[in-house]
């Protein structure tokens, strides 16, 4: 590798998705994003569903739903801006360098082909091995992911597997070609308690085996505090707060942060009741003008109908909000 | 109207196959509706035969006085614009009765289950290993000329598919949560299955009806076309189409000589098809819920 | 497995039964009178005057269920009785038919099959654009044709004008050499048996008889796959497995053809399937505007003589076709998509 | 654009690989292809009675005699050596007896010689299989004055044929065998015996037209031959059993689909999958060798079939309703000949409708239906018969091809007379008839009919719209409605006397009056009954006893004379309407020689002395 070592393995700058629906309407899924990964970090692209924290990661790849359109915006990964290759290039990117895990294993996994054939496919394609060779990586990789009985499960549907085997083989098929970034969509949320401990700890042994990045896109705070070093929290396309993991537990400063966090049910503290957030996601056709936290939002004022502009509160802690002051001091005065 | 339909609307009315096969549609129901006065019978007679206008059976080309021309000693203008009451009136009612029909014996099944569901399966199976058209054929002969028959045959032979849609539904929509729900409260069967089963599964049944609607038209033509069905001069666009049979090939070098007595029932018959196929494709795009976004 | 087919085909026999039962009391709304016309099939054989004793002669006036009971003791013997329209015992009448519809039916499945998975495909990959919207016309237009109105325009352009595509099964020149005792005959079916032996002259010829209705069933036919295609295409491409491939950073050839297409093609298969079972049934119009020999023209006769041994036969084949035609369709099914276990 | 290229590339190719436009030329020249509407029913001789089976048998099998060219009154020997007539003194007892001396020298197919007892067995098997529905009837009219060998054994023997066997055709008793062998021994074998080269004809009385029933064109009097039908399995020849075989089903007969004949075809095959018989030149016949090598006689229902195939060249001659005449007159290369065989279309009324009939709306006479014996009033017959447009009728819908006449008897034979009188299209008369009609009820109060024929006969279809056209026209309660049903429904409704009025054509069985009067007019004729009860009365007392002294008649001028007179009550009492006379056209590609038409032959082709010439 000829190419100078960046500090930031990966930045997204300012990244702009836009969805068109059958009227023409156009829906900002993804209105400015930005964020960078570090060598060898993971970091944690939180928020509700419909969010588009799973347009962006998918963005990174190109791979945005045909009637979405990636319209402005950087995504520099290693020096180079992904958004300027050629498609052909493009493809060289995608699963070699880098890799995506996604939401549900069952659907992610092809159910026509064995798992060894998706796995051997992906390994051919990047690493110009022959058919054997790839076949003895394949297993390997099984193995290294934990499945028993490699050999027979190279030859097995998907069908035939558990679920959390389906996610340890999908785990398999990412790593098999050794990405500096993988980007872990959910990967855990369709999966039981209990295997999803063993997923994520799987993830986090191969992060440090394998040296890689990692995006993990998540709605689940808890997973968050385990896994990640820093955490990007988004709301309706953009982001609204970005920090390492421990100020965003200890200090939010987003009224949207904060309500996220007060929603996780906690066991080592006394609570009265689950808090919600009042309202609900607003559709994308309709996002409010300016601040788009609107209209749920306990501080809003008339200030709010502009965009709030990105300030940096101190240590590596970003937060889109007008009222960020307010709330740190709400914070020590009234509990809401 | 509540917002989902209005999307449904919007989304209907931005497919534009969907707003062909509908403007077709309200086109042929205008020439139904004012059939009197597109093409005014003669006074005294029943409006439904087709006026003898030659007694020479040979076709005449189309002229002011019959501008799609005669054909079979009629003049085919009358006979596709009155044609159109007797698609519809084929259409309609053997797509409704044997709608119901499938619909009661498919709620039966469903609802039932168990033996009677084995038991009316697989009678709706005999009637589906007999071919269709061979079947209806067969029963249009036996019980003689008239339109009646053959809509009598078509319906016997057309009840299964709706049948065996609605039970799937109802076996589907059984285990749904909000009709278990209803049924852990003690409402009464019959009640789940009427005001939780059956409006779940009036979409497809109507989806399915609006594509049958274009086959049974088919058919009943192919009937007359094969000299079955609709009594000899009544206005049908597949005896007109049977008239035309054995004067497809023209003269040589003038193959299309006689080319207006297939094209006008023919093209008729194709749209008015076309208008139920396109409107039914259009709703399934739109109500089929693994295509839903 | 095993359970499932022994299952369906226990149930074969009795559906044979049902079909006809079925038959035979549509029949029995017939008046002797009405039944005897099968055996005065002109008003010629009206001159005579015994002609009511033909009545007492095969027992026309005979309570219905006497006469289905007669009928069944006799399918028990094999004996499914005398077609008056094939003029030839029932089976051996549509045995001898059965290759020439088979044969159609073969023919056309191939075109219908390619070009409504191709047009699918491609309608799909532009969905709501112009090529989906045109494809969609053109295919649906063809569903809409009725199978008469399309033949007899096949006809006119393809022999009147053309001379291209001539009606009936073959030339005469080739018809006296397949019926040489040179000639021999495996399949039944002309193409396949002029192959077999080694005549390409009559393989042309044959095909060239074969095309006409072959056209006019593969356009009235193939809207059903392309939809089927289409529609199933338009979901995989949806599904996550298609962006899993594409995140592995397979060219999107590779993604469409080998990830998405063979997912989509599943349900395309079963229809496929039913296609065949159904051309094997419905080439009643074709056959008989194209003048071939064949199941479908030898049952439209019969419907409308009410030759009902003919009939009986007939319905009772094609059950058998349906059903087992139906049953191989579900058990291809099982080998094409792993998932699926017949149970 | 590439892609539009090939798709050119493609049409081209495959006009110059397929052949191109339809270039007619003469193929085969020794083949003769003519394609029809309809195949064979069956092969046996004495079961075929439609034409497309009297066709194969008539160039397969041979008779006694035949009809010289395209006569049906001068006859010419055939196997047998002479014509028998009064003359020759082969004729004689006052026309009871006939004489045919058999040709010597004369082969079947398979090589055995012509023997008379050949001629002998061929005669009495017939008449003893006589199936049902069979064309036997006509021997044993002619011969022993019965209508059917069942009725002549129970008018013989005392008891009926289904008192004598049981449902699965075996004798009751023993004693009937006994009463059955000598009922054979007198009656039956006497009547046909060969006297050493010669076979005699005994009739019971002197039957006119009966050497017209023996002339070849009548299947029913095929020459088979005796040593191979019996080996085939057909009648053993012998007194006992001969019960036995006593019409069979049609596909049970030996010969159903075998031949032995002597004639200048030999049958080769008959595709039942394809609707083709196929015939090969008799390379022994015995006279004029046939030009034509193979004969293949082929059912296409399809008309437009038909004709794309003649214009292609594949098939040299097609049968062609008139009503498509327009279309093949101008075709090139193409020829139509014109002709007419002995046949009428007329219509007949039931006097006495079956009361369970559909037919006639309420069955009452109240204007929304007729009552049962409405058409027993004479003027309702007559505005019918003023009601039908007779001139428009042969000129556009027959495009000139038939003609009017005045009865049942067809133009060409005895009694025939273009001066007697009829009825003109006059819709004025129709309506004073219908105001007389039931004492003017019908006028006042309307009625309501149904019309029915049978469906694919166009010209019957036009036939029953024009009547009910001009009919309804005259009053706005008058309504008739005109409904085609299949052959089924039709005969379902014919037999059981539910039509009120109905169309059907006769075609000449033998060239003589005697087989069109008796058949409509006379009571026990085949259109007699369906005519109703009040018309058997009244045939009883008009038209039965003269009817039989006409056919016992010998002297012509006498004979002509009572058919006039027939005939003339038919017109006074306007017992049906006779449509036409209808023409023919032939149809067939101009390198078709020698063709010409006798009417009296089955089928359009006389393949024996047609060839085919560029």
């Amino acid at each position: 590798m000829t190419q100078p070592q960046h500090e930031n393995m990966l930045e997204v700058k300012d990244i702009k998705v836009y969805f068109y629906d059958d009227e023409g309407r156009e829906l900002k899924a993804v209105d400015g994003v930005s964020f960078s990964v570090r060598r060898g970090e993971t970091i944690a692209l939180v928020g509700e569903s419909g969010c588009g924290k799973s347009v962006t990661s998918m963005a990174l790849l190109q791979l945005v739903d045909s009637r979405g359109k990636i319209v402005g915006g950087k995504v520099i990964f290693e020096g180079q801006d992904l958004l300027l290759l050629p498609e052909a290039k493009m493809r060289t990117v995608r699963g070699k360098d880098i890799a995506v895990i996604f939401q549900e294993p069952a659907s992610a996994l092809n159910p026509v082909y064995t798992i060894g054939e998706q796995i051997i496919e992906a390994i051919i394609l990047h690493q110009k091995l022959s058919f054997r060779q790839a076949r003895e990586v394949a297993r390997e990789m099984l193995r290294l992911v934990g499945i028993p009985e490699p050999e027979k499960r190279l030859n097995e549907y998907p069908h035939e597997l558990s679920g959390g085997m389906k996610q340890r083989a999908m785990i398999a098929m990412a790593l098999s070609c050794r990405p500096k970034l993988l980007i872990a969509d959910e990967p855990t949320t369709s999966l039981d308690v209990t295997i999803q401990a063993q997923i994520l700890e799987l993830i986090r042994e191969l992060q440090k085996k394998l040296g890689m990045s990692v995006i993990l896109i998540t709605h689940d705070l808890g997973i968050v505090a385990d896994m990640s070093q820093r955490v990007v929290v988004m709301y309706a396309g953009k982001v609204v707060e970005e920090a390492d993991r421990t100020e965003i537990f200890k200090n939010p400063l987003h009224p949207y942060t904060i309500g996220l966090l007060r929603s996780i049910p906690r066991l080592d503290r006394e609570q009265t009741k689950l808090e919600t957030i009042p309202g609900v996601v607003p559709d994308p056709s309709s996002f409010p003008v300016g601040c788009r936290f609107r209209g749920r939002c306990l501080y809003e004022s008339p200030t709010c109908c502009e965009v709030p502009p990105p300030t940096l509160v101190g240590n590596n802690h970003l937060v889109n909000c007008h009222h960020w002051q307010e709330v740190r001091q709400g914070k020590e005065t009234a509990r809401f | 109207m509540n917002r989902g339909s209005k999307r449904w609307f919007k989304k209907f009315f931005s497919n534009f196959s969907a707003v062909l096969g509908f403007v077709l549609l309200l086109f042929f129901l205008g020439v139904a509706l004012f059939a009197p006065y597109i093409a005014p019978p003669k006074p005294g007679r029943d409006a439904y035969m087709m006026p003898i206008v030659t007694w020479s059976s040979d076709p005449i080309p189309p002229s002011r006085e019959h501008p799609f021309g005669v054909a079979g000693k009629r003049d085919i203008f009358y006979g596709v614009v009155w044609g159109t009451r007797t698609a519809f009136r084929i259409g309609i009612i053997v797509t409704i009765s044997s709608t119901l029909i499938g619909l009661v014996i498919g709620s039966i099944a469903g609802y039932f289950g168990h033996l009677v569901d084995e038991l009316l399966m697989r009678v709706t199976d005999i009637f589906m290993a007999v071919p269709f058209l061979v079947a209806a054929l067969v029963l249009a002969t036996i019980l003689g000329a008239g339109l009646d028959k053959v809509i009598i045959a078509l319906i016997v032979f057309s009840w299964m598919y709706p049948a065996r849609l609605i039970r799937g539904n109802i076996l589907q929509v059984k285990e749904e949560q909000f009709v278990m729900a209803a049924k852990a409260l003690g409402v009464s069967d019959l009640v789940v299955i009427l005001r939780h089963v059956l409006p779940n599964s009036i979409f497809p049944v109507l989806i399915q009806a609006s594509m049958r609607m274009g086959s049974l038209v088919i058919t009943a033509a192919a009937l007359s076309f094969l000299g079955l069905g609709a009594p000899q001069g009544y206005a049908d666009w597949g005896a007109l189409l049977n008239y035309a049979r054995n004067w497809m090939l023209g003269s040589q070098g003038q193959a299309l000589q006689y080319w207006f007595m297939t094209v006008f029932p023919g093209l008729a018959m194709v749209l008015f098809v076309l208008a139920w196929n396109l409107v039914g494709d259009a709703l399934r795009d739109i109500f089929d819920p693994r295509l839903r976004v | 497995m095993v359970f499932y087919i022994l299952r369906r085909l226990l149930f074969l026999p009795l559906a044979l039964f049902g079909v006809s039962l079925l038959v035979f009391t549509m029949i029995g709304f017939l008046s002797p009178y009405q039944r005897l016309a099968t055996f005065i099939n002109s008003p010629e054989r009206l001159k005579s005057d015994n002609v009511d004793k033909l009545i007492s002669f095969y027992g026309l006036d005979d309570p219905i269920f006497i006469q289905y009971f007669r009928w069944m003791k006799n399918v028990f013997q094999g004996n499914l009785g005398w077609s008056y329209v094939g003029k030839a015992p029932v089976l051996e009448s549509i045995l001898i038919r059965f290759p020439y519809t088979l044969e159609l039916a073969i023919f056309s499945v191939i075109p219908i099959i390619f070009l409504g998975v191709s047009f699918g495909v491609l309608s799909a990959l532009h969905h709501n654009k112009f090529l989906d919207h045109i494809l969609r016309i053109f295919a649906v237009v063809g569903w809409s044709f009725p199978d008469f109105v399309f033949g007899l325009i096949v006809l006119m352009v393809f022999y009147s004008t053309l001379g291209w595509f001539p009606p009936g099964n073959l030339s005469i020149w080739a018809e006296e050499i397949v019926k040489s005792p040179a000639f021999r005959h495996i399949t039944g079916m002309l193409t396949f048996d002029s192959l077999l032996n080694g005549r390409l002259d009559v393989f042309w010829d044959a095909l060239r008889h074969l095309l006409g209705p072959v056209l006019t069933l593969t356009y009235v036919e193939f809207a059903f796959i392309l939809r089927i295609t289409r529609s199933s295409m338009l979901e995989v491409l949806r599904r996550d497995y298609v962006r899993t491939a594409r995140a592995k950073g397979l060219e999107e050839k590779a993604v469409i053809h080998k990830h998405a297409r063979r997912n989509a093609l599943v349900p395309v298969a079963t229809v496929s399937g039913q296609t065949i079972v159904g051309l094997l049934a419905g080439t009643v119009i074709v056959e008989t505007i194209f003048n071939r020999t064949g199941i479908g023209s030898f049952m439209a006769i019969a419907a409308q003589q009410l030759d009902y041994a003919s009939i009986m036969g007939g319905t009772l084949f094609f059950g058998l076709i349906l059903i087992l035609g139906n049953l191989c369709v579900d058990l291809s099914y099982a080998f094409i998509d792993p998932r699926v276990r017949l149970d | 654009m590439k892609r539009f290229c090939f798709v050119w590339l493609l049409v081209i190719l495959l006009n110059v690989v397929l052949g191109g436009v339809v270039f007619a030329e003469m193929k085969n020249p020794d083949t003769y292809i003519y394609l029809t509407i309809s195949e064979p029913d069956t092969l046996d001789p004495h079961f075929a009675y439609d034409t497309a089976s009297g066709e194969i048998i008539n160039f397969v099998y041979e008779n006694l005699i035949a009809y010289r060219d395209e006569s049906v009154t001068e006859l010419v020997p055939r196997l047998s050596e002479a014509v028998p007539s009064a003359d020759n003194g082969l004729i004689k007892d006052d026309g009871k007896t006939y004489v045919f001396p058999i040709r010597k020298g004369v082969k079947f197919h398979n090589g055995r010689d012509l023997t008379p007892e050949d001629v002998e067995y061929s005669f009495e098997r017939g008449i003893l299989f006589d199936p049902y529905a069979g064309p036997m009837w006509m021997l044993i009219e002619a011969i022993f004055n019965y209508g059917s060998l069942e009725d002549f054994v129970a008018d013989k023997l005392g008891m009926s044929w289904e008192e004598m066997f049981n449902e699965d055709g075996s004798l009751k008793s023993e004693e009937y065998a006994e009463k059955l062998v000598s009922f054979y021994r007198q009656y039956i074998d006497p009547a046909i015996e060969v006297e050493e080269d010669d076979v005699v004809f005994h009739l019971v009385r002197p039957f006119a037209p009966f050497l017209s029933i023996l002339a070849q064109n009548s299947n029913w009097s095929a020459i088979l031959d005796k040593e191979t039908s019996i080996e085939m399995g057909l009648w053993d020849g012998k007194a006992e059993n001969w019960w036995k075989y006593h019409s069979l089903k049609k596909e049970e007969s030996p010969l159903y689909q075998q031949t032995i004949g002597t004639g200048p075809f030999k049958f080769l095959e008959w595709d039942r999958a394809q609707q083709k018989v196929t015939l090969v030149r008799n390379e022994e016949y015995w006279g004029e060798k046939p030009k034509l090598a193979k004969v293949i006689i082929w059912g296409i229902d399809e008309w437009s079939t038909r004709r794309a195939m003649l214009e292609a060249g594949d098939a040299d001659q097609i049968y062609a309703p008139l009503q498509y005449y327009d279309q093949v007159k101008t075709l090139p290369g193409v020829k139509v000949e014109e002709g007419a065989r002995i046949t009428i279309t007329a219509m007949h009324f039931n006097w006495t409708v079956n009361k369970e009939s559909k037919y006639i709306g309420s069955g009452q006479p109240d204007g929304e239906g007729i009552p049962l014996d409405f058409f027993s009033d004479v003027h309702v017959r007559k505005a019918f018969s003023y009601a039908f447009d007779y001139d428009t009728f042969i000129a556009e819908v027959l495009k000139g091809h038939g003609i009017r006449i005045p009865s049942v008897i067809p133009r060409g034979l005895l009694g025939y007379n273009e001066n007697l009188p009829m009825y003109p299209f006059d819709l004025e008369k129709a309506k004073e008839e219908f105001q007389k009609a039931w004492n003017g009820e019908v006028w006042e109060k309307g009625f309501k009919l149904t019309l029915l024929y049978n469906t694919g006969n166009e010209a019957r279809q036009t036939a029953c719209e024009m009547l009910k056209e001009n009919i309804e026209s005259l009053n706005p309660k008058f309504k008739i409605e005109v409904q085609g049903v299949q052959w089924p429904n039709y005969l379902d409704a014919y037999k059981q006397g539910q039509l009120p009025a109905f169309v059907i054509g006769w075609l000449a069985d033998y060239p003589d009056p005697h087989n069109f009067i008796f058949t409509y007019y006379h009571s026990d004729g085949v259109y007699g009954g369906p005519q109703g009860k009040l018309y058997a009365d009244f045939a009883q007392t008009h038209f039965n006893a003269l009817i039989e002294q006409a056919i016992a008649e010998t002297d012509p001028e006498k004979r002509a004379a009572l058919y006039e007179e027939i005939q003339k009550i038919a017109y006074e009492n306007a017992v049906g309407i006779t449509f036409y006379q209808p023409g023919e056209i032939f149809v067939m590609r101009d390198w078709v020689k020698g063709w010409y038409l006798n009417p009296m032959r089955p089928g359009e082709v006389n393949y024996d002395s047609i060839w085919k010439e560029e």
